[in-house]
């Protein structure tokens, strides 16, 4: 199914290079929206897994929600441009190549052995297909009901902390 | 079809670059960018590992790890943005007075 | 299938922390100017009724409920209590506090309980999810605590370093779930996958049902480089000193007990219950190899902690920060225990330091006053016999902390180093008890200062709310209780159910 | 036939002095001196009543070997280490008891005139009686542990009678020396008791049936003989033991090269001077010899060693005694060289005539030394012959009863140092303890002592008695080593408790030889009385030496007879009346000779030993023990860990760089760290 | 009764101590009425103590026993287990002697922080007697660990200039020690439950086990464990080389701290010697007795070189402590009778001496605030009973016969020289008794500088003689001295049984008590003891 590769390889171009755009970058605004690019191809890449709802999340939340919120504060904050930029401990930059290099090594060389190819048959019933609104809609309320609530403890935490530290004195 | 292999190793480039961004760069919005492409790579892995088990608590697992990505770019981006009101910087490396 | 199982009664402390939170938001939203003793008031009735409700469920028969998310088990109770110990300390240790810092008061206590709620869903996960979630609930609320006093560029760095590298290490710990949950896969299993911890332990446990060694084995190490960071061990300590210097010092005194504490529970759920569950000997292919690189590695580890953190505590001058060091130790030795996979062992220690460490930073934050201004040692220049009792209080925390006995820091250290013993890692125990003799130094530098040098000019006796005077003595007699009869303590811990012994359904 | 008898008395002889110790030393401040001197004495004298009734009582029995025990209690008793307080009388300790108390208690009469007027007098009485008890109990002690208990006591009695004048720098130093010194002897005599007790578990001298006691010396007497050799001494038998006692002997009765202290102690009152470091303490190192007799007859190198010591140092003293301008140090300088003579007698096995002259010498010593006290009381505190002179007139009693001292210690025929000494030179030309040569090299050497003897000590009366009136000239000068200030007037001739005791004492010098006269001048008596007596309780050589080895048939044959003790006898006397003559002449002459310097100044031994043992030691204990391995070494070891710890310490931290950014990478390369340890297992 | 006596006699300091801190608060003119409650209290304790010789019965075992579980959980077996036997019991005594004496000492010395002062000292008194009656490693660890606060305290804050250097020094040196201990201790409890199914710390028990050889110890565990334990005790004793806390705590810490630091403290590393090291690790004691002894001679000598050479009373006195405690060490690893009893005795001597020469240094140090001995010089003139005292006390430290240190040092040397199970033990006994003659050396110079000659500095030239209080400090410890000097079997014939079970285990033969060989039983020669 040389299609489906291609169709990888490109997203994963995609993807990869959007990445690497975001340290490319200088400016944050750039940088958050290369961000949202590896989102999309990644959405895209979903899709070839038969992740269908998360895919979509992954487009309405991902990068609908929560980077809208990053490029809002980019701007709210709107950083002078000519503020001195400076670099403490410049060696940094030079361990990125060694590190990001024997990361990989080690990933790839974990992952090398894994000769799962397949997906599985999706069923023709989305009932019992897996990345279905349905099925995922099933398990969050049986399987993963508890985490489906206490995830509202932790965004309700995240509402008053967010608000505590960004307003202002006196609020 | 494309091997999960392809996937899973996609997957840790993506969070390589992503923690390689962590470290270089010195604008705090861009390291907090980086920080989620290592969480993005991680649902990539997640997704991936689910679609090819046909196991829906991979995608689920991704679903929860959203919204705690949505949490924490919420306090994420107040903090930064309270840092700012202070230092009139993101610079990272301007933020080093507790030290040794 | 198997039945959802809900049981309401076995998350009713989370329940309950978690609504106390809520109702103190709705309480400050309706009441403009909300007195903090209503806030800190309800906070502590709501860990006293936490604290009942955790006691209702202790001696039910170990099960899981929701779907085998959350466990009852003792350990989880146990736990639970040390996190309902800290909080409820941490509150009283800050209600005077906040006010003194005119800082949103409602909101503070709100987060605590949130924290709370995420420590305790921590210990009574059984599901890699919840334990997920749980950190990120106390991680998420402690990188704000730590901000709280937004003017102070110290508390603003310390919660943007806190963020950064805390978001950071999740990411690793997310990662290495994930591995987990892929290396379990098993296709003639129901669920194929899981990131439930009880099936995974069977898995392991199981010759070759694993999807793929390496990956469990990568899964492990990321994890822990997750857990190694949030109990701040090395080398991932390196984020404690700069966050407990530069956060408001009730919020250090619950970030280096309750968030450790936390940690430490998921970290002995995971790695001793779990991936640890078979006797070393009996086990055979990736779980033998992931038990002793585990073992080889958390040994490693701990050496290095206790040794870094004793060593530079010993050249530190601002107190906090040498209190930051020393808790860098404490996880060393508290690591011991995990080594010698004893998570009851781990678990008193964990008791006994919280207990210590709060009353040492409750009378750190009396004595820095306002804005955390006198930290420095050369602060606590012969303040000793002008204000005795809060002198004679750190002096015995310290020297608890140093493990000397008739206080929990001494037997504590003692059931670490005897399980390590006992589990054979002698070197270890030796190098751990050189280490307490070097940590003697710095714990003595603070006495020495207090009580020997000459009085530095400008030291005012602080008046001593009745909260915090409150907090400072029960920590001191859990302290000298935990010393001297810890008897009830321990038979509890040895009568203790894990999650090993529960019969499944 | 009871051998073994008990005299509960004995304890009494020994408290006495104890008991007037203790009233005097805690009640004695607040004493009038009269009180004090009739306590002091009385107690001595009771002592001494009591030796000499013990002794009339039980001489029947003493004289045959018999011997009385006075168990007290058991002082220390561990494992089989046993030392009882308990008193042992024998003939050796009867003799000892005898002089001791009986000259003792005149001294201290004596000193009851000496010191009046001082402000000390009760403390001094008080470590005299102390001094009494500790040589009593020294002497009258049944086993090794109780006489070191007595050793050490009357050394420290010396220290603090030599140190009396407390307030002088010398004195204490003398007194420092004398107790070092001592101690220096007290190792070896304590490895002695020690080692007799690892070979013969015992420490106690003879058996005691009635408390299961077993001696020591029994274990002696099993000893096969040591060979002669240099090797016996460390060969950790019975020679050891032997070398090692004598050891003590030589710090205790000041022979070569531990004489040093005593010279110095001169520094104290001359009461003191006459007790302890002549008549007394100084001799229980012969004493203890004697005492050990088993031992040293089975330990022929030990004897050897103890003979050429003892040799050695009678003329090695003499020539010094010979310089000395200071009445004090020549008579001290003359014990140091008698008591040589005592060791000789010993080294050569007879320990009967050693003690012999230890008897007499008590008498004229003491004598001398009285008197020589009665002359600095009469100078008003002047001791340097230089400036005495013409003193006859002055002190007429005084002269007379010095003029017998210095005949019997010249060995003046009849008088008792003659018999003495003349026993221990015919023991020592005819002994078999040693091999040829050395019998005969010893008698020249103590033959030459004797003579010189013979005139320092008539330069000493010469220069003190006749001659020119020196002492109005010199009054401004007077000497640093002075006891008193002293004040310009006529010589007066002393009190009479000071010249009763003198009397008495004269009267002993001259007398006190008839004891033990030699068989061959004994008129109607057989043998040596008091050499009889003493045998009884003291072993004779048992080593015989073949004579035929060394000089043949006929030398045997000479010294078996008695014409040899004749010869001998008119030898020494001869050597007696030669020095005396000579000393009389010549210093009649030249009063104010001017010895040579070598002499004058000990030969340096003090300064040798400064320059070799003392300053070394200090030095290096200051610079090298503490300023460099104390200070620089252990504490810099240690506070170098604490320093290395800072260290590592100070650069560990430097990884706490500040930068969110570094941490970052630490984390990063911990983890890479850790997943490749993981991923490679 | 006999039961509760040594909680009792344990707890009567520590209830002084909680007395003091809620009596007169506030009060400024009060300090009588602490001295008193303080005094009071730990007379109390030493007379309450003295029952415990009288009710002693001679045997070897355990007495006034008490023995209640603690803390059981998770096999710890931890118990309550205190108790005396000859080798405690007059450490026991000589402690509650010491602390009247020296609460009496510095009456009127402590000018600031009296009611701490008081309330350290009954705290140490507590922890010291601990120390000597626990019969439970974990709580000898306990009080061995404990006692170090109040000590440290004492140091830090009551004495002099260079105190914060020395009491850190102090403490290191000796936490240094006692967590390798704790290590030891953890081992050993594990090494002992595995082997006998019988998890505890009881010291008599694990002792006793190893007697019945219940629990067998390879040679290369003892020695590491012997290690363990030999550290932190000879760190305590001190043996040189780890000696060089002891000059530095001494010199600065105040009268009483000194007195207690010498007269107690540091028998507590030789005490730990015969109570761990000897019964329970006898191969390991064997092995290294060489090593041990080497080391204790060279501490003999060298202490006493440098103590000659010190220009300060108190370092003298402390470098006199490193060369006594030499002997007490080489005479423990003997194992003879006379070496181990001369030992124990010695502890008890130098217990009285050291401390009546602290007692006495700070008298001086009193009046005239320098402890230099250039300072002085013909005190004798104008403190004539301060001068007998000093006299009594520095005899007694030289060992002179009839007094107390006479009988401790002989036996030892004699102990020593007749061993047969310690290698070289004649060289050892020998260079041993050169100690004899230094410690004359050091002890009469300084006596000399101190005491004789004419009064040269002027300011001392009014200083008082002894008051009523000061007799009475140093009264009882003459007498002391004499009574221990004269009739030693008073004490020796308590310990006899305790030393003789030591030695047992230490391979040598127990010999018959108290008698030289008899002629009735012994016909003809007696066989030399120890001759193979």
């Amino acid at each position: 199914m040389w299609h489906e590769k291609v169709l990888f390889i490109i997203f994963a171009v995609i993807a990869i290079a959007s990445a690497l755009n975001i340290l490319l970058q200088r400016s944050p605004l750039y940088s958050a929206l290369s961000l949202i690019g590896t989102l999309l191809s990644l959405s895209a890449l979903y899709l070839t897994v038969h992740a269908q709802f998360i895919a979509a999340v992954q487009i309405v939340v991902y990068a609908g929600a929560i980077m809208v919120l990053f490029i809002f504060v980019i701007m709210l904050l709107n950083v002078p441009k000519d503020q001195p930029q400076i670099e403490k401990q410049k060696g940094l930059r030079y361990l990125a190549i060694p590190f990001a290099g024997l990361m990989i090594a080690e990933m790839f060389y974990v992952l090398r052995p894994i000769r799962l190819t397949t997906l599985p048959i999706q069923p023709g019933n989305p009932e019992q297909a897996v990345g279905t609104t349905w099925s995922i809609g099933t398990a969050l309320f049986t399987d993963y009901l508890l985490p489906f609530e206490v995830t509202s403890v932790l965004i309700l935490m995240a509402l008053v902390g967010a608000m505590v530290l960004a307003r202002r004195e006196g609020d | 079809m494309v091997p999960l292999s392809w996937y899973l190793g996609l997957s840790a480039m993506l969070f390589t670059i992503g923690a390689v961004g962590v470290f270089i760069k010195r604008n705090a919005i861009t390291i907090f960018l980086c920080i989620e492409l290592m969480l993005n790579a991680v649902n990539l892995t997640l997704v991936s590992l689910s679609g090819f088990f046909g196991d829906v608590g991979g995608q689920l697992f991704v679903f929860i790890v959203m919204t705690v990505a949505a949490a924490e770019a919420a306090v994420g981006l107040a903090i930064i943005i309270s840092i700012f009101r202070n230092r009139e910087s993101l610079n990272v490396d301007e933020v080093d007075t507790l030290k040794l | 299938m198997e039945s959802l199982r809900i049981n309401y009664h076995a998350i009713l402390p989370e329940t309950i922390t978690a609504s106390v939170a809520v109702l103190i938001m709705m309480i400050d939203a309706m009441a403009r100017k909300i007195e903090r003793r209503v806030a800190g008031t309800v906070s502590l009735l709501g860990l006293i009724a936490a604290a009942v409700a955790v006691a209702s469920l202790w001696g039910r028969p170990v099960e899981t409920y929701f779907k085998g998310m959350i466990i009852t088990d003792d350990f989880r109770l146990f736990f639970a209590m040390i996190f309902l110990i800290v909080t409820f300390l941490t509150v009283l240790i800050s209600l005077r506090w906040v006010e003194d810092e005119s800082l949103p008061t409602g909101e503070y206590f709100a987060l605590l309980m949130f924290a709370t709620t995420g420590m305790l869903f921590m210990s009574a996960a059984n599901d890699l999810v919840m334990i997920f979630l749980g950190l990120e609930i106390t991680s998420i609320s402690t990188y704000v605590l730590c901000g709280y006093r937004r003017r102070d560029l110290r508390s603003n760095e310390s919660a943007m370093k806190y963020f950064i590298l805390g978001s950071f290490s999740t990411a690793f710990l997310l990662y290495g779930i994930a591995f987990v949950y892929g290396a379990t896969f098993n296709p003639a299993a129901n669920p194929v996958a899981t990131t439930n911890l009880q099936l995974i332990r069977e898995r392991i446990a199981a010759p070759g049902q694993l999807f793929s060694g390496p990956m469990l084995l990568a899964g492990a190490a990321m994890m822990i480089v997750g857990f190694g960071f949030k109990i701040a061990s090395a080398p991932f300590h390196v984020w404690s000193p700069d966050v407990y210097e530069g956060a408001p010092t009730p919020v250090t005194a619950f970030l280096s007990t309750g968030s450790k504490a936390a940690a430490f529970s998921s970290f002995s759920r995971v790695f001793i219950l779990t991936f640890a569950a078979m006797p070393f000997a009996l086990s055979t292919g990736a779980a033998h190899t992931l038990q002793s690189a585990v073992t080889d590695t958390l040994v490693v580890m701990a050496i290095l902690t206790m040794t870094i953190g004793n060593l530079v505590a010993i050249v530190q001058s601002n107190i906090k920060r040498m209190l930051a060091y020393s808790s860098i130790a404490h996880a060393g030795y508290a690591l011991i225990g995990i080594v010698a996979g004893d998570w009851r062992a781990v678990a008193f220690y964990l008791l006994s330091y919280v207990l210590i460490n709060i009353g040492a930073f409750g009378v750190i934050e009396l004595i820095a006053r306002r804005g955390d201004k006198r930290v420095e040692i050369t602060d606590y220049a012969g303040i000793g016999f002008q204000s005795l009792g809060l002198s004679s209080a750190l002096s015995l925390f310290l020297l608890s902390l140093a493990g000397i006995p008739l206080t929990g820091g001494f037997v504590a250290k003692l059931l670490v180093f005897k399980s390590a013993w006992a589990g054979g890692f002698h070197v270890l125990v030796v190098i751990a008890v050189i280490n307490s003799a070097i940590s003697w130094y710095y714990y003595l530098r603070v006495i020495v200062a207090m009580f020997f040098a000459e009085a530095a000019t400008g030291f005012k006796a602080p008046a001593v709310a009745r909260s915090m005077a409150a907090a400072i003595v029960l920590a001191l007699l859990g302290t000298l209780y935990l010393g001297i009869l810890p008897g009830r303590v321990l038979d509890t811990l040895e009568s203790a159910r894990d999650q090993m012994t529960q019969t499944r359904k | 036939m009871n051998f073994f008898h008990t005299e509960p008395l004995l304890a009494i002889i020994i408290m006495a002095p104890l008991i007037g110790a203790a009233i005097l030393g805690l009640l004695g401040k607040r004493m009038g001196e009269r009180l004090i001197g009739l306590i002091a004495c009385s107690t001595v004298a009771m002592s001494a009543i009591l030796s000499f009734y013990l002794f009339f009582k039980h001489h029947a029995e003493l004289e045959q070997g018999q011997k009385f025990y006075d168990y007290l209690f058991t002082w220390i008793s561990v494992g089989t280490f046993r030392a009882d307080a308990s008193l042992l009388l024998d003939s050796l300790s009867a003799i000892y008891i005898l002089f001791i108390t009986f000259v003792a208690f005149w001294i201290h009469v004596f000193a009851t005139g000496y010191m009046r007027g001082d402000k000390g007098y009760w403390r001094f009485f008080a470590y005299m009686n102390l001094f009494m008890f500790s040589m009593l109990t020294l002497v009258l002690a049944d086993n090794f542990l109780l006489m070191f208990v007595g050793w050490e006591g009357v050394g420290l009695c010396s220290y603090l009678l030599i140190g009396y004048y407390f307030t002088k720098d010398f004195a204490n130093d003398a007194a420092k020396k004398a107790f070092i010194v001592n101690r220096i002897g007290d190792f070896g005599f304590a490895l002695g008791v020690m080692l007799l007790f690892l070979k013969a578990g015992s420490i106690f001298y003879f058996d005691d049936p009635a408390r299961g006691i077993h001696g020591a010396f029994n274990w002696a007497f099993s000893q096969v003989h040591d060979p002669l050799a240099l090797s016996a001494i460390f060969a950790g038998g019975i020679t050891t033991i032997a070398v090692l006692l004598f050891v003590g002997a030589t710090g205790k009765s000041a022979q070569l090269p531990l004489y040093v202290w005593l010279p110095d102690a001169m520094a104290g009152p001359t009461p003191v001077s006459a007790l302890i470091h002549a008549a007394t303490m100084v001799t229980a190192g012969v004493y203890m010899v004697a005492r050990a007799s088993s031992i040293y007859s089975h330990a022929p190198t030990a004897m050897m060693i103890m003979a050429i010591i003892g040799a050695a140092t009678a003329l090695f003293a003499a020539t010094i005694g010979l310089a000395q301008w200071d009445i004090k140090k020549v008579l001290a300088y003359s014990t140091i060289s008698q008591l040589g003579y005592m060791f000789l007698a010993c080294g050569v096995g007879a320990f009967g005539a050693g003690i012999f002259h230890v008897f007499t010498h008590a008498f004229f010593k003491a004598l001398l030394f009285l008197g020589a006290g009665s002359v600095i009381i009469g100078m008003h505190h002047e001791q340097d012959m230089r400036r005495m002179g013409g003193l006859k007139k002055y002190m007429r009693i005084t002269c007379l009863t010095m003029l017998a001292g210095w005949l019997a210690i010249s060995g003046f025929p009849l008088l008792s140092g003659f018999f003495s000494k003349d026993e221990i030179l015919f023991k020592t030309f005819t002994s078999v303890v040693l091999p040829a040569p050395w019998p005969r090299i010893l008698w020249f050497i103590a033959a030459v002592t004797a003579l010189l003897t013979a005139v320092y000590m008539t330069r000493l009366i010469v220069l003190t008695f006749w001659g020119d009136e020196r002492f109005m000239d010199a009054d401004s000068a007077s000497s640093h080593s002075n006891e008193g200030h002293g004040h310009a007037g006529k010589p007066h001739e002393s009190p009479m408790s000071m010249l009763v005791p003198l009397i008495v004492l004269g009267a002993g010098a001259i007398l006190v030889g008839f004891v033990g006269v030699p068989e061959i001048l004994s008129v109607g008596q057989t043998g040596n009385y008091f050499e009889h007596f003493i045998h009884q309780s003291v072993e004779g050589p048992t080593t015989q030496f073949d004579a035929a080895d060394a000089g043949g048939d006929w030398y045997r044959q000479f010294i078996e007879e008695q014409r040899v003790e004749w010869i001998l006898l008119i030898v020494s006397t001869a050597i007696a009346l030669i020095g005396m003559g000579f000393g009389w002449v010549w210093f009649k002459r030249k009063p104010l000779w001017e010895p040579p310097s070598l002499l004058e100044h000990k030969y340096y031994v003090d300064e040798v030993y400064d320059a070799a043992v003392v300053q070394p030691i200090k030095q290096g204990s200051i610079n090298v023990l503490w300023k460099f391995i104390d200070v620089r070494i252990i504490d810099g070891a240690v506070n170098g860990a604490g320093q290395l710890a800072d260290l590592f310490g100070g650069t560990l931290r430097y990884l706490q760089s500040g930068l969110a950014r570094s941490y970052v990478a630490l984390v990063v390369l911990g983890a890479l760290l850790i997943i490749g340890y993981f991923v490679i297992r | 009764m006999d039961e509760y006596l040594l909680t009792i006699i344990i707890l009567l300091p520590l209830a002084g101590a909680i007395a003091l801190l809620l009596i007169g608060r506030g009060d400024k003119s009060n300090e009588n009425v602490l001295k008193w409650t303080a005094l009071l209290f730990s007379l109390a304790t030493f007379l309450v103590s003295l029952a415990l010789p009288i009710g002693f019965s001679k045997g070897a075992g355990l007495q006034f026993e008490t023995n209640v579980e603690w803390i059981n959980a998770f096999n710890l077996g931890v118990r309550y287990h205190v108790a005396i036997d000859g080798l405690s019991l007059w450490l026991v005594i000589l402690t509650t002697l010491l602390v009247p004496l020296a609460l009496l000492s510095s009456w009127n010395s402590i000018h600031k922080r009296l009611r701490e002062f008081l309330v350290a000292m009954l705290a140490l008194e507590t922890g010291m007697l601990g120390v000597f009656v626990a019969m439970d490693m974990f709580l000898f660890y306990l009080f061995w660990e404990v006692m170090l606060v109040p000590m440290y305290f004492l140091i830090g804050v009551w004495g002099g200039e260079r105190r914060i250097y020395a009491a850190v020094k102090f403490v290191i040196y000796t936490v240094v020690g006692s967590l390798l201990m704790l290590a030891g201790i953890i081992a050993l409890y594990y090494l002992h439950g595995s082997a006998t199914l019988n998890f505890t710390f009881d010291i008599a028990t694990i002792t006793n086990d190893v007697r019945t050889h219940a629990l067998v110890l390879d040679p290369e565990t003892q020695s590491w464990l012997f290690w363990a334990f030999a550290l932190a005790f000879l760190i305590k004793v001190p043996l040189f080389p780890f000696h060089t806390w002891l000059p530095d705590a001494h010199v600065e810490a105040p009268t009483a701290g000194s007195v207690l630091l010498a007269g107690v403290l540091l028998k507590m590393g030789t005490y730990g010697l015969m109570r761990f090291n000897l019964p329970i690790f006898p191969d390991a004691a064997h092995q290294w007795a060489v090593l041990i002894s080497s080391l204790a001679v060279v501490g003999i000598i060298y202490g006493a070189l440098v103590a000659m050479v010190q220009p300060d009373l108190k370092k003298l006195v402390a470098y006199s402590s490193v060369s006594h405690l030499g002997f007490v060490v080489l005479g423990i690893f003997s194992f003879t009778d006379q070496g181990m009893q001369g030992a124990l005795y010695q502890m008890l001597n130098h217990g009285v001496s050291s401390g009546a020469l602290f007692l006495i240094v700070g008298m001086i140090y009193d009046r005239r605030h320098t402890r230099l001995i250039a300072e002085f010089g013909g005190l004798a003139n104008v403190m004539p009973v301060f001068s007998t005292f000093f006299m009594i006390v520095t005899l007694s430290s030289i060992a002179l016969p009839l007094l107390n240190g006479f009988v401790g040092e002989f036996l030892i040397l004699i102990g020593t020289f007749t061993s047969t199970l310690l290698p070289h033990a004649k060289l050892f006994a020998s260079l041993a008794a050169l100690g004899m003659i230094l410690s004359a050396v050091y002890m009469l110079w300084m006596y000399q500088r101190v005491i004789f000659g004419e009064v040269r500095n002027t300011s001392n030239l009014n200083l008082a003689d002894l008051n009523f209080r000061e007799k009475l400090v140093l009264a009882p410890i003459a007498v002391l001295v004499l009574v221990m000097g004269v009739y030693p079997s008073l004490f020796l014939s308590r310990t006899d049984q305790t030393i003789q079970s030591i030695k047992a285990r230490l391979g040598g033969q127990a010999s018959l008590p108290a008698s030289s060989g008899s002629i009735t039983s012994q016909a003809g020669l007696p066989a030399p003891p120890g001759q193979p």
